[in-house]
């Protein structure tokens, strides 16, 4: 949480409110009925959310979202290297999900890590006669053709749940014939409103499947943690991990970024889960907590004031050779972190930025543009929930506006009014801004950058923030003429 | 011992190095190979997507239309993001957003919302709808559907809603696109058959093409020739719009009335016999003056059977212009042939793609050793192994029909090549066989700016050669000892 | 001991290989840098040839025009092979092959010989004669020597016979191509001044510029305008003529009469204020109409002023597709800019491209970091700290004027730069460096058709963006970590 | 020379001479006199030239030449690698001749090797005082900067000899004062008639600077010889030198290509001198000869026919032992040969070859060519001396043409006539042929690939020619329409 209640010059409640009305007028009734709850001023004092959110987007609008196959594919299931992930159903749902969120991976492609496509390529004849018998044929090609795979993963796609197969018994026959772990998960694209019920499927899915199912080799100690909800965009979890290992702690497992099998199936025997990513694995702190009584903890890696923040909540919650240690690590960072700040933030002070990302960016970076002098003046997610926007209020300047599930409509409209200096969101959207000639920074995938988290992050997040807002070319989009 | 939930519970090992190193030679062997050859039902690393994503294009490509999905809206941001990710520019489309329900009700309500929703947002001229899995599953009735939502007063009577079936179990993107394509001008040119018209106009038809210096192409050697044209699914302005500060939704495309109008044209030429299948068996029975279908115009000879067949249609020599060009694009050719003479490449991609590759490869004196489809019928074969059949280039060289990237790595470690030409997904190949991927076709996520440069044309040809040689030239001074690094190649 | 010869006789005696070793370290020092930059005499791996071989460049712009070195014929055989070298073409020309009698003698029965046989043989519509050495050195009369050539039937009184004396011991190539065309100029438009005349035409000088891309480009640029031009010394067809398998001796050229009314123009544009200084100074005072010297436009500023000064000089606007292909190649550069933002630059080459390729780095964030000019005056040195003063990312940036590749090699090995941009020569120090070359101006000789892609104009900023981030992301896959290479970049 | 006369069908005397006047016939009457002795037809039988050459070349009619400066410079000189060659005078000789004759190089650049352009790039200043005090300056800058450097060459270009500076004497006393030898090489582009007179004087400065002041340290041998006129093009010393290695020979120093001063400096106690580029240095195998008593012989190994009698020839010259390996050697390569004449033969058999090269390949590649099947039709020299020709005419089939430094026009014309489906020459006249659609190779240079001596590089030669000649690119030059 913040200190105090910021404010932005310009931007009042009211403001704000006429911006939303302005921009929803033009909706049919219906649909501006539907909208409007769904945008808002924030109220950081109220603490909670001021918008609504976590409902069926509106046919029609552009929106910005996936569904719950890319929760599941994407988000979890993809980072873990060492399982074959097949996408069963048509070619298009894995094609287009190939390589394209920057989860990266350590390890030998085909050997012992699997950033690849596998698909059941379904054709006609799979959706009348139905591809459970597909589904085992491909399952021993796999095991086959990758036998150091420690699992097989199952992604149902659409087509799967509609035509009535049943992925569950042939993982179950096919895992006991081939003596792997395979993990069917029914996270067609069809259900629910967006990604986050493919991350809860996929969680419920880890639950069911597979956590508590391997052990540790080395013995236990007070320092062993988990990561989760560190899906190693751009190699974030190659910053964040070892700096948590320079404070002390013994890093068991990635939830899942570069993420191991077998480890992540060990978790329950960590002493404490820190979390980062809450939105998408959120439900499996709380059933470790209700199961395994593990404890977990929500921080924040992004740019050092929250970084600092967070380590110091960490080490509370541990011994006083663990809180030496932290303090130690802040001591040695702090002015390499001053240095980066010194350079950039003469460049970057008093800028303005607008965010539009998933399901925990659109808070956590707040305090990395802060940290650069920076103002966020509008801010909202993809598919967040109402925790998600109660935690957002605080870390947002007063009466900014706030847009669940915004149409690419509104994002521009309010973009148009706001004026910021950059936007940060996703591919879909960056080139829209960049012809208004407004940088952006796709803050999915770190536009091909990274890692932004943790120290080793923010050096590079301030480069390309800096790099963003102040390339010469943006002064050539004008014509003279 | 087992856990809460019955699974067993076993405690960590690792693999050892040695087992490692032992898979990861063994994946490069003639054993894995034909090991990966016996694949049957699983697909690795396919090169090819699913069908509404040539829709998608394919509606881009007309004047004020907006791309609609019918299906769920994480259907339509995948198609999004793809297009934006080549492009490197917007791509906007909308979704009706079906959920569960749709399985049990049907999709009427989400694309009649949809549709109210989009025009009254994004005021498109046209909505082209399209659809992924779900309703091609459930069976929606799009016919139907579109008549009630009209009637309903959804959308204007009179705005034309096209729609296609997109099944993503069947086909590719350029089948999606031969549809889209087809349901778009059999809605726009309806009626508008005025008997005794012409308009002189030559239409043409790119087919699934995603190099927009291809169709600037075109129409530079269309203005060459001085023949008034209207090219069908023209997508250069709408995916290589300026950046000026301005943000149009509708950045290109091809005017609705002279999309209407081209039924009366004097010629129809459709590039690309299997992205455009449908579309020209359409147009042959229903459009006036004549028609040809043509492979695209990669390379001198494919591009001569272009300018032929545009002269012959139009009854005017080929211009001193193109003449010229064409000379110059055969100089630096000849100039360079001896950096490409004898190269072994694997080729990949789309039919149409694949048979402008083979044919420039062969003219040129490369082999196109590996040449791997990814989806495409008996003819694409056959066509290609005429290709084969008519050079001396072409002996040794084999087809690989309905495979995909994880055979042709296999091919590619036991049957080594000089390079490869596909797109970007091949990168990962390529850099196990440490040999370069020319970046054609699409898509191309992994360079700037590629698609600004024509494959097609005279010009494509020298684009090709040009990228080609100087990479072989780099690799040798890259890779050279000393003593043979020198000034001159 | 000593031999036959009174010298002293040694017996062999290896280099150790540690004296070797610590020699090859040696010279990648500072310390080594500061030897290197103290040279007086000893000039190492120059970027700059000599006089003539510019002003056969100049001469090859003109229709049916036969280069003709009065001097030694070896002098002509060098020119002819390095233009044939970069532009893989021909490149005719003749000598009147001096020789020691010249010395004695003079070189007037040469020239007079060499002029009957040239035209005799070769046709040519004029005959550009200009000086090697020897007869700079002897001091022959060319005026004397060709009055007497056409009173003595040599040649036909009425055909051209311009002259440029251009010592090779003086200045460079550049100058040479100055001498020339304003001898070729004031040769041709002699008397032909019309009081009252004007053809509405803008003359276009695009001064010493080895891409005939280029020169298409700019034609092209004044198309859209629709503004009738002539090109003044166009070796666009001249080096990148058709192979149709005719050879033709004099394949391009501005035409002599165009040239020749030239003098009555409505404007003239001199590109280059290095290699057009000496004619475009003839021009001001003596072409009618209005006159601008202007740098070669390279980037998008420099680009829009010579777009502006078009408008401008002709009262027009900009046509709207000149205004769309701006936005198009901006909209390329914004999208690339993050793989060249902060990269620092070596650039070297003549004063022209120098001022270019600076101007182009700054406007898309990167930093010329050194900038080598192999020969300048204090005005190119202004001009050039004036363009870096002008941008922040110029801070920090030097010039280094009159100093050579040995130099560069020096200041590459003890403050490491990203990539270079010169000439092929440049690729040892590149090597060494273990940096890109990027192979913009001239000469080319390890590339193939790298002249016929245009580095001006708007289109030429999209070459030299995309050739150049395509080459960092290139490095990046080829160096990367296993763990870091990805699809997307 | 060959076994017996050889006719190409369509070509005789009459025919021959009839093309060679029709040829003239544009000609000034003078100049149509001074080219006329230095074109003719072949008369194998008589074993002897059948032009007249090393005449001034006509003014004004675009000859292939190139100067003395050239021939020492670009031949003789810049091949040894561990000196430092000045081209003293202006920029621009030393400039053109940088890089572009292929002489390849071992050792490190700027330490042990030198393939730089280092001149004195004289300024209208030097011109008017003279370049001497620069000169000297320069001399100790180059023995600063490159230390390891053997030895350094001064060659001059024409204004130093127009205005009679002294580099005799600057080199003399810079050599004393730095210890290294310093070689002025009096070799000014006006010098003579072409080339020929720049070897002639590099020969020259060889015997007046270089020779006998080394020797070689290990202990002399029978089969000590050294490789003369081999300019290891493309690398043909390393094809060459080993082969002849393979033959149980001590190939103690090569003239000139990679070559070694001191090495070169120490020729004088070898056993023989094989010379491959007669016209470039038979001067200096005569002075050896003379002057030591060294034996000569010229050898050709161009292609498997010439390289077996080549071989032979030489080793008749020395013990058994050498025999023994000689025909092992041939053994061995000999069906590695005919394989690539299997290869290629087929599809090259017949074909007409035309050539202008320098002073060697005209004669000494036709038997390379006729090992493929191909004919020469044409062949003529840039500046051959008559026993140059001398040697040609038994090479040559009946009635061809014969030209010595011919003009563009005479060349373009003898082809338009003859038809070849190869032409190999140089740079200068290889765009006007492909334009014309007719294959080309440069002979020179190798056209950037390379070696063609030796058994190895007749398998590169074979590749080219036939890459050249059945390259499909032909096809394409005529427009269907």
């Amino acid at each position: 949480m913040s200190d105090k209640i910021r404010k932005v010059e310009g931007i009042t409640k009211e403001s704000t409110e006429a911006l939303i009305a302005e921009t929803l007028s033009v909706y049919p009734e219906k649909a501006k009925k539907k909208r409007a709850p769904h945008l808002g001023a924030n109220d950081p004092a109220s603490g909670s959310a001021c918008v609504k959110s976590n409902k069926k987007t509106v046919p029609g609008v552009m929106s910005a979202r996936g569904c719950a196959y890319a929760g599941a594919k994407g988000v979890v299931w993809g980072p873990i290297r060492d399982m074959v992930h097949v996408s069963h159903g048509p070619v298009g749902c894995g094609w287009y999900s190939w390589g394209t969120r920057r989860n990266m991976m350590s390890g030998i492609t085909g050997v012992t890590s699997f950033p690849m496509q596998f698909t059941s390529d379904f054709q006609e004849k799979d959706i009348v006669y139905g591809g459970d018998k597909k589904l085992k044929t491909l399952l021993e090609e796999a095991h086959e053709l990758f036998p150091l795979a420690k699992g097989i993963s199952v992604l149902s796609e659409c087509p799967v749940g509609l035509i009535g197969d049943d992925i569950n018994s042939v993982a179950k026959q096919s895992a006991k014939e081939l003596d792997i772990p395979i993990i069917p998960c029914n996270c067609e694209g069809f259900r629910g409103v967006s990604q986050s019920l493919g991350h809860h499927i996929s969680n419920d899915t880890i639950r069911d499947f597979i956590i508590g199912t391997r052990e540790y080799a080395e013995p236990e100690s007070p320092y062993d943690i988990a990561l989760i909800g560190e899906y190693n965009i751009g190699g974030d979890a190659w910053s964040t991990k070892p700096l948590l290992e320079e404070c002390g702690f013994n890093v068991k497992s990635v939830w899942t970024g570069d993420g191991e099998l077998e480890k992540i199936a060990a978790t329950h025997k960590v002493k404490l889960n820190v979390i980062h990513c809450y939105r998408s694995m959120n439900y499996m702190c709380k059933v470790m907590e209700e199961k395994y009584g593990i404890p977990w903890v929500e921080l924040n890696f992004f740019g050092p004031t929250k970084i600092r923040n967070s380590l110091r909540q960490l080490a509370e919650l541990f011994d006083d050779t663990i809180k030496a240690k932290v303090e130690a690590v802040i001591a040695k960072y702090d002015p390499i972190m001053q240095a980066i700040v010194d350079e950039y933030k003469p460049r970057l002070d008093g800028k303005k930025v607008m965010l539009l990302v998933g399901g925990l960016r659109p808070r956590h970076t707040i305090g990395a543009y802060e940290d650069l002098g920076m103002d966020c003046v509008g801010s909202g997610y993809e598919f967040a929930h109402t925790d998600d926007y109660d935690r957002t209020a605080p870390e947002m300047p007063d009466a900014t506006v706030v847009y669940d599930d915004p149409s690419e409509y509104e994002f521009e409209k309010f973009a148009a009014a706001l004026k910021p200096d950059l936007v940060g969101s996703g591919i879909k959207e960056k080139y829209v801004f960049q012809k208004m000639g407004v940088p952006f920074r796709q803050m999915h995938s770190w536009d091909y950058s990274g890692p932004y988290h943790g120290y080793k992050g923010f050096e590079v997040f301030a480069r390309d923030v800096d790099m963003a807002i102040n390339s010469p070319t943006w002064k050539l989009v004008k014509a003279p003429f | 011992m087992s856990n809460a939930l019955g699974l067993e519970v076993k405690t960590i090992v690792e693999t050892p190095p040695e087992e490692v190193e032992r898979v990861k030679e063994w994946i490069n062997t003639d054993e894995y190979k034909e090991k990966n050859f016996a694949r049957q039902a699983l697909v690795i690393n396919p090169a090819h997507a699913c069908q509404p994503l040539g829709a998608q294009l394919a509606a881009h490509g007309f004047e004020g239309t907006l791309p609609f999905v019918h299906g769920s809206q994480g259907c339509a941001s995948y198609y999004r993001s793809t297009l934006n990710r080549h492009f490197r520019e917007p791509a906007p489309a909308v979704s009706d957003a079906m959920t569960e329900d749709g399985a049990v009700f049907g999709g009427q309500n989400n694309l009649h919302e949809g549709l109210e929703n989009a025009y009254a947002i994004y005021k498109p001229k046209m909505i082209a709808v399209f659809t992924s899995c779900m309703p091609e599953v459930i069976g929606d009735d799009l016919t139907a559907f579109i008549k009630n939502a009209k009637q309903k007063g959804f959308v204007p009577k009179e705005m034309p809603v096209p729609y296609a079936n997109t099944p993503s179990f069947s086909g590719t993107h350029i089948n999606g696109y031969d549809s889209m394509l087809l349901s778009i001008l059999q809605n726009l040119t309806e009626g508008k058959q005025i008997e005794g018209r012409c308009t002189g106009k030559l239409n043409l038809i790119p087919g699934c093409d995603f190099n927009t210096g291809d169709y600037r192409e075109y129409k530079r050697i269309l203005e060459a020739f001085g023949i008034p044209y209207t090219v069908l699914a023209d997508i250069s302005d709408s995916f290589d719009s300026p950046c000026d500060g301005n943000y149009h939704l509708y950045a290109g495309g091809t005017k609705l009335d002279d999309a209407a109008d081209s039924i009366n044209c004097k010629a129809t030429i459709a590039i690309g016999s299997y992205s455009t299948a449908k579309t020209f068996g359409w147009v042959k029975d229903n459009f006036s003056g004549k028609h040809a279908s043509l492979p695209m115009p990669m390379g001198i000879e494919k591009t001569d059977a272009f300018i032929m067949k545009v002269a012959e249609l139009f009854g005017k020599d080929v211009p001193a212009s193109l003449k010229n060009e064409r000379g110059r694009a055969v100089d630096a050719i000849t100039d360079s042939h001896q950096y490409i003479h004898g190269k072994k490449f694997a080729v990949y991609g789309d039919p149409d793609y694949l048979m402008g590759y083979v044919s420039f490869l062969l003219e040129v004196g490369a082999r196109p050793h590996h040449i791997l489809c990814s989806r495409g019928n008996k003819k694409v074969e056959k066509d290609l192994q005429a290709l084969l059949d008519g050079s001396p280039f072409g002996q040794g060289c084999k087809i690989y029909m309905n495979k995909d990237l994880w055979h042709l790595r296999s091919l590619l470690m036991t049957d080594p090549v000089d390079g490869i030409i596909g797109d970007s997904h091949g990168k990962f190949a390529a850099r196990d066989a440490k040999v370069p991927l020319f970046r054609f076709g699409f898509p191309i996520f992994d360079r700037v700016n590629k698609h600004r440069y024509p494959l097609i044309g005279y010009q494509g040809a020298i684009n090709m050669m040009t990228e080609i040689c100087n990479k072989f030239i780099d690799i040798k001074d890259d890779t050279c000892e000393d003593r043979l690094f020198e000034l001159m190649r």
